[in-house]
């Protein structure tokens, strides 16, 4: 078994592939796998909303009302905008430009965490209107049937969607670190890539979240 | 053995008492027969091979065989066209199963942890009885022979104010009526069936609900339309009457679900049985003991969770508080101070 | 590693645009005009186009190995089958009522 | 590589097998932890045997609950689920491909740690009081907000995310690290089996995931999307859940029918009859098992519509599984049989899972499964396909390799007297439950009536039967670990690249990449 870190920026590989390459195109792979996995997941909750908002519309339009339009679509610009300097972060690893790659992963983290501020802004006010999920419910139903069910589903979406974006900002941070330390080029940048294409479902989970729990 | 009596299910298949049970099990008998056949050609030729084809030395060559898609493909059509010959004789049994008809009986089935309570249209109410010795008697449906009844049921809960407790799905059950219909909290299902034979048969609970699943049984009495005529007549003749305050808690006892968790017959069932009760010296969970009197009983009653007699689980019946007015309380105390 | 292929600069800026564009044209059909009972249906256009170009150009998938493009839709087919059974249960039951 | 070592003995120590990133390791790592839970499991069941011997009450029905729940949480989700996948499969696999190793060896690790947090859960949940849900987990009777069902729910999310991380692990080791000359129709059937299994894997895994997350959140904070008191719908509940657990069946399944494609060709030293199909019809199964979850469902209450539709589409799963069948025993004609132990127990496979087959269509049939829905009958069907098909293939397959894992033999007969205890004993204890269920004794049942008593008491017996069995299997292992014979590399005379490297292999596999010039089964 092979001891100390490989030098993959120059080549090098694990010893079960063929060449580097061959360990970037299946590493890709394996991400792209595991995001369908994560699609099934949110899709299932998308299923769910789906359902539910056919079965109780007016649940459904009364609870959007509780959303303030202004902070999803703040939020929406600041999730493209991370997904942009995602993007050029790896765009700069290609062009071997170590300076501006860090400066834009650092800007994704930013953005991720501008984007929980604000989440945190719409959490507090709703908890403190008291629309909060299910039993926990203790707001104004003005009279309509199930309402708590729609923050069950703001609650259940937006919070798996915030987790999401913590675990991403963690794993930004950590390639930002290692591009800091200059191990990522334009021979290798696997992990970039990677890290880049979780970075960039969350943000296509978000674009649906958007106009249905802020706009329907 | 409250059971013997009635014990219907006995055979392969239990006693088919509708035309549809018949017709299912026409279906059953085409697969069975179907299946087996198929079975001893397959491992018929298993065995035969595996006896003619033994290794005889060690450097046995063998026959490089690697497909042959007129075989392959008559192996795969042949169970198709017979899969969707039983699918097709399956759906249309059920969805004459699943037929309403006309101008059937009504009787509303309500499930709860753990017992069954049927209800007439003209109000009346069966609900699970006790006989003299104090053995329970299952709730007891009786319906005419030959003549459609159809269930709509629910399940609810005890006490609808306990915010832990929940209604759960049952799942009504005839054997002998080969139908099946899972009762959902929160929405009416049906089931219809038109008996053709008389006698008595078990409803079984066949959705899981917990500590008292297996002891969740009812029973269907089919009778003819003369005797279900007097029966209905019977009832309604009978008039309120005046009942004593410990008559009124064993009337509590058989419709508030008691009767689901506690037996009067000493037998242990999710709860503590209710002979010999009262007066009784008690060992609780926590360590601490105590004799079951009246201010001990009415705790229980209201609030089960207080004290649990030790080898019992907490959390399985539900608060009776806000259920049961005082005097209701008072007479299932004198209930059970008559259960001796 | 061979090079691969690198995504000017400037397509970068101009799907970033599109992006915002689309945003602001969601917001404005949803708020701005009144187009029940299509609203949700022009919003969920609105929203895959958005990820559509997400996943072309910043997920590189335009450019990728088909199969990543294969995988990816494929995940989409399979929730529309969770959904497609699920509807068709729901929307066939019919209601039981009762009649005490 | 220096001579003598192998991947057993290249490190020592606690930590390097805890740190490891061998799949080899990896898989015996697994081999402890499931044969560990397959243990208790085993307990469970014949203390469930032992409370059903009478009529009347052993155990407390509120013990008896539990027990049943965790006979099957644990079965399912820590035994039979990632059983032949993560031991086997994570052992032969690579070796099949002709590859180093899987394509991911940390993802490998975390997914054993998963597994690993999963179990810790699940001990957690028993100490909470333990939870008495089944385990399907039905909304509403599993919302009661207690520790137990919240921690055994976790359990089987995290449980989960070792099974999705191996999914994809696999599907990537099959597409990207084959040797030269490895075409996708150049694979083992074993490995073809797999692919498909990871597939479902990645893709039904998530949404149980969810579900439970759901229920979990349910059992915090009374969220209502499965609770009909707040509106929400305990069916969909069932809709979610089925539609990861019947393709869970298939992940149980179609790894045993590709180690019995190995055994059958080993043994009978002929190639497999009809590659092509049963390769393809692995992928079919996998792919129409997503359409079929309503069959769990025909009394549930979901419309009749839908139920028609579910009960047609089940019936086309039937297709590829008879496919698989008859090309299993055209095989054997005019090949030259061995019957050996592993043999013994491929054979055993095809007897009880034709048998779990043909009740399949008593149940996808609705008629029929309206009247054996939730009976024994039930209980009966799917063991004689998830025991009696996969149990049988995973002993099958780990007394084949046992000598390329461990690079030794077991005995012989000893293993052939386990087999005759857990066949024999396995339809003693099954086959009765199918007459009980027919007879109308539902499951889940604590007590019944005294008519099915003599039934039970058969079925008791044999599961009595079936447990001194792996009793004898487990000390055949243990003996033929560090008794055995040198095995030699290739003892049967198998074909498949795992056999072209010495036992046990060495860490690295193949002293070189393998170029692959014919199909894996040319017994010529």
């Amino acid at each position: 078994m092979s001891t100390g870190k490989l030098d993959k920026k120059n080549g090098e590989f694990a010893h079960h592939f063929n060449d580097a390459e061959h360990e970037y195109v299946s590493s890709k792979e394996g991400v792209w796998i595991f995001l369908t996995s994560e699609i099934l997941m949110f899709g299932a909750l998308f299923v769910g909303y789906f359902i539910y908002s056919n079965l109780y519309p007016e649940v459904f339009e009364v609870g959007s009302q509780s959303t303030d339009w202004r902070l999803g679509f703040t939020n929406t610009i600041v999730l493209l905008a991370s997904s942009l300097t995602m993007a050029l972060g790896i765009y700069y690893c290609q062009k071997n430009d170590k300076k501006k790659a860090v400066m834009n992963l650092a800007a994704t983290v930013v953005c991720g965490a501008i984007f929980m501020i604000v989440k945190y802004f719409e959490y507090s006010h709703k908890i403190h209107e008291g629309w909060l999920p299910g039993q926990w419910f203790h707001g104004d139903t003005q009279g309509i049937e199930n309402l708590p069910l729609y923050f069950s589903f703001y609650f259940m979406m937006t919070g798996l969607h915030g987790i999401h974006v913590l675990a991403g900002m963690g794993l930004v941070t950590w390639v930002a670190i290692r591009a800091n330390r200059g191990e990522f080029g334009p021979h290798y940048y696997t992990p970039v890539e990677g890290v880049g294409l979780f970075w960039h479902l969350i943000d296509l989970i978000w674009i649906f979240l958007f106009p249905l729990l802020y706009l329907v | 053995m409250w059971w013997i009596p009635t014990a219907e299910a006995q055979s392969f298949m239990p006693p088919a008492a509708t035309q549809i049970a018949e017709n299912v099990d026409t279906l059953y008998g085409f697969l069975l027969i179907s299946s087996l056949v198929s079975f001893v050609l397959l491992m018929g030729s298993l065995a035969y091979f595996v006896n003619k084809y033994r290794r005889k030395t060690d450097s046995d060559k063998t026959a490089y065989i690697t497909h042959d898609y007129r075989l392959e493909f008559l192996w795969s059509f042949i169970p198709f066209v017979i899969f969707m010959i039983c699918f097709a004789w399956g759906a249309k049994i059920y969805l004459d199963m699943r037929a309403v008809p006309e101008a059937a009986l009504q009787i509303h089935v309500v499930a709860k942890k753990w017992d069954w309570e049927f209800i007439y249209k003209n109000g009346r109410k069966i609900t699970s009885d006790v006989d003299d010795e104090g053995n329970k008697v299952p709730a007891t449906m009786v319906i005419p022979v030959n003549k459609p009844a159809q269930m709509i049921m629910t399940s609810t809960k005890v006490n609808p104010a306990d915010k832990k407790d929940r209604a759960v799905l049952h799942s009504f059950f005839v054997p002998a009526f080969r139908v099946k219909q899972d009762i959902v909290p929160g929405r009416y299902t049906q089931l219809s069936f038109t008996p053709t034979k008389e006698g008595t048969f078990w409803i079984f609970c066949t959705e899981y609900c917990g500590t008292g699943h297996s002891n969740m049984m009812g029973r269907v009495k089919v009778v003819s339309e003369q005797a279900f005529n007097d029966w209905v007549i019977g009832d309604e003749s009978g008039g309120p009457k005046e009942l004593s305050l410990a008559d009124k808690g064993k009337e509590i006892y058989k419709t508030r679900a008691c009767i689901g968790c506690h037996s009067l017959n000493g037998s242990k069932m999710t709860g503590p049985t209710w002979k010999g009760l009262y007066g009784s010296d008690r060992v609780f969970a926590d360590g601490s003991t105590g004799k079951a009197d009246d201010n001990y009983l009415r705790e229980s009653v209201l609030n089960s969770n207080a004290k649990i007699v030790k080898g019992y689980q907490p959390n399985q019946m539900p608060a009776y508080q806000g259920q049961l007015t005082d005097e209701d309380v008072t007479a299932v105390i004198e209930f059970i101070k008559s259960v001796k | 590693m061979a090079e691969h292929h690198v995504i000017p600069f400037s397509t970068y800026i101009k799907v970033f645009s599109a992006l915002i564009g689309l945003t602001f044209l969601t917001v404005l059909t949803a708020k701005g005009m009144d187009l029940s009972p299509f609203n949700g249906a022009v919003a969920f256009i609105i929203a895959a186009c958005k990820a559509g170009l997400v996943m072309a150009i910043f997920m590189h998938l335009k450019y990728d190995a088909k199969s990543n493009s294969m995988i990816i839709f494929g995940s989409f087919g399979f929730v529309m089958l969770l959904f497609i059974f699920c509807v068709l249960d729901i929307y066939t039951r019919i209601p039981v009522e009762s009649t005490l | 590589m220096s001579e003598g070592k192998n991947y057993i003995n290249q490190e020592a120590g606690l930590m390097s097998w805890l740190t490891s990133r061998d799949h080899k390791r990896i898989g015996l790592l697994y081999f402890y932890s499931i044969g560990f839970f397959f243990f208790i499991g085993g307990v469970l069941a014949m203390l469930i045997r032992t409370e059903l011997f009478r009529s009347g009450n052993l155990f407390d029905p509120a013990l008896y609950n539990r027990f049943m729940t965790y006979h099957g949480v644990i079965m399912v989700f820590f035994v039979i689920v990632p059983g032949i996948p993560a031991i086997l499969g994570n052992i032969i696999m690579p070796l099949h491909l002709g590859a180093r190793d899987v394509a991911f060896p940390t993802v490998n690790l975390m997914s054993w740690y998963c597994y690993v947090g999963g179990a810790i859960l699940a001990f957690w949940s028993i100490f909470l009081g333990g939870a008495d849900t089944g385990w399907t987990f039905y909304t509403p009777y599993s919302i009661n907000f207690s520790g137990a069902n919240i921690t055994a729910a976790l359990a089987a999310f995290v449980a989960g995310f070792s099974s999705i991380l191996t999914g994809v692990n696999f599907v990537a080791t099959v597409h990207k690290l084959r040797c030269p000359g490895m075409t996708m129709k150049r694979i083992t059937l074993f490995t073809w089996s797999l692919y498909a299994t990871a597939i479902l894997q990645v893709l039904a895994t998530p949404v149980v995931g969810i579900t439970v997350l759901l229920l979990v959140m349910e059992n915090i904070f009374g969220i209502g999307i499965f609770d009909p008191e707040m509106g929400g719908d305990p069916v969909l509940f069932q809709h979610f859940f089925w539609f990861y657990s019947h393709p869970a069946v298939y992940i149980m399944i179609l790894p045993a029918m590709g180690i019995i494609s190995e055994l059958i060709t080993t043994f009978s030293r002929k190639t497999i009859f009809g590659y092509t199909a049963i390769a393809y019809s692995s992928l079919a199964i996998a792919g129409v098992s997503f359409l079929v979850w309503g069959h769990h469902m025909f009394t549930s209450s979901q419309s009749e519509v839908a139920a028609v539709v579910f009960s047609v589409i089940t019936m086309l799963v039937g297709v590829p599984t008879a496919i698989k069948t008859f090309n299993w025993v055209a095989t054997l004609y005019k090949g030259s049989i061995q019957m050996q132990s592993p043999m013994l127990y491929a054979l055993g496979f095809m007897f009880i899972f034709t048998i779990g087959g043909v009740t399949g269509i008593f149940l996808s049939t609705i008629a029929t499964d309206i009247h054996f829905h939730d009976t024994y009958f039930v209980v009966a069907h799917f063991h004689y396909v998830m025991v009696g098909g996969t149990l049988m293939a995973i002993m099958g397959g780990a007394y084949y390799w046992f000598p390329k894992i461990t690079g030794r033999m077991f005995s012989e007969p000893w293993a052939r007297m386990s087999w005759v205890f857990i066949f024999v004993g396995f339809n003693v204890t099954f086959f009765p439950q199918f007459v009980l269920g027919a007879m109308g004794m539902p499951r889940r049942y604590a007590d019944y009536l005294p008519a099915f008593e003599s039934l039970n008491q058969i079925s008791s017996l044999g599961s009595y039967m079936i447990g001194t069995g792996f009793l004898i299997a487990l000390y055949t292992f243990v003996q033929g670990a560090y008794r055995g014979e040198e095995a030699g590399m290739n003892p049967w005379g198998s074909k498949t690249l795992e056999w072209t490297i010495p036992s046990p292999p060495p860490h690295e596999n193949f002293e070189e990449i393998p170029t692959v010039t014919a199909g894996p089964y040319e017994y010529r």
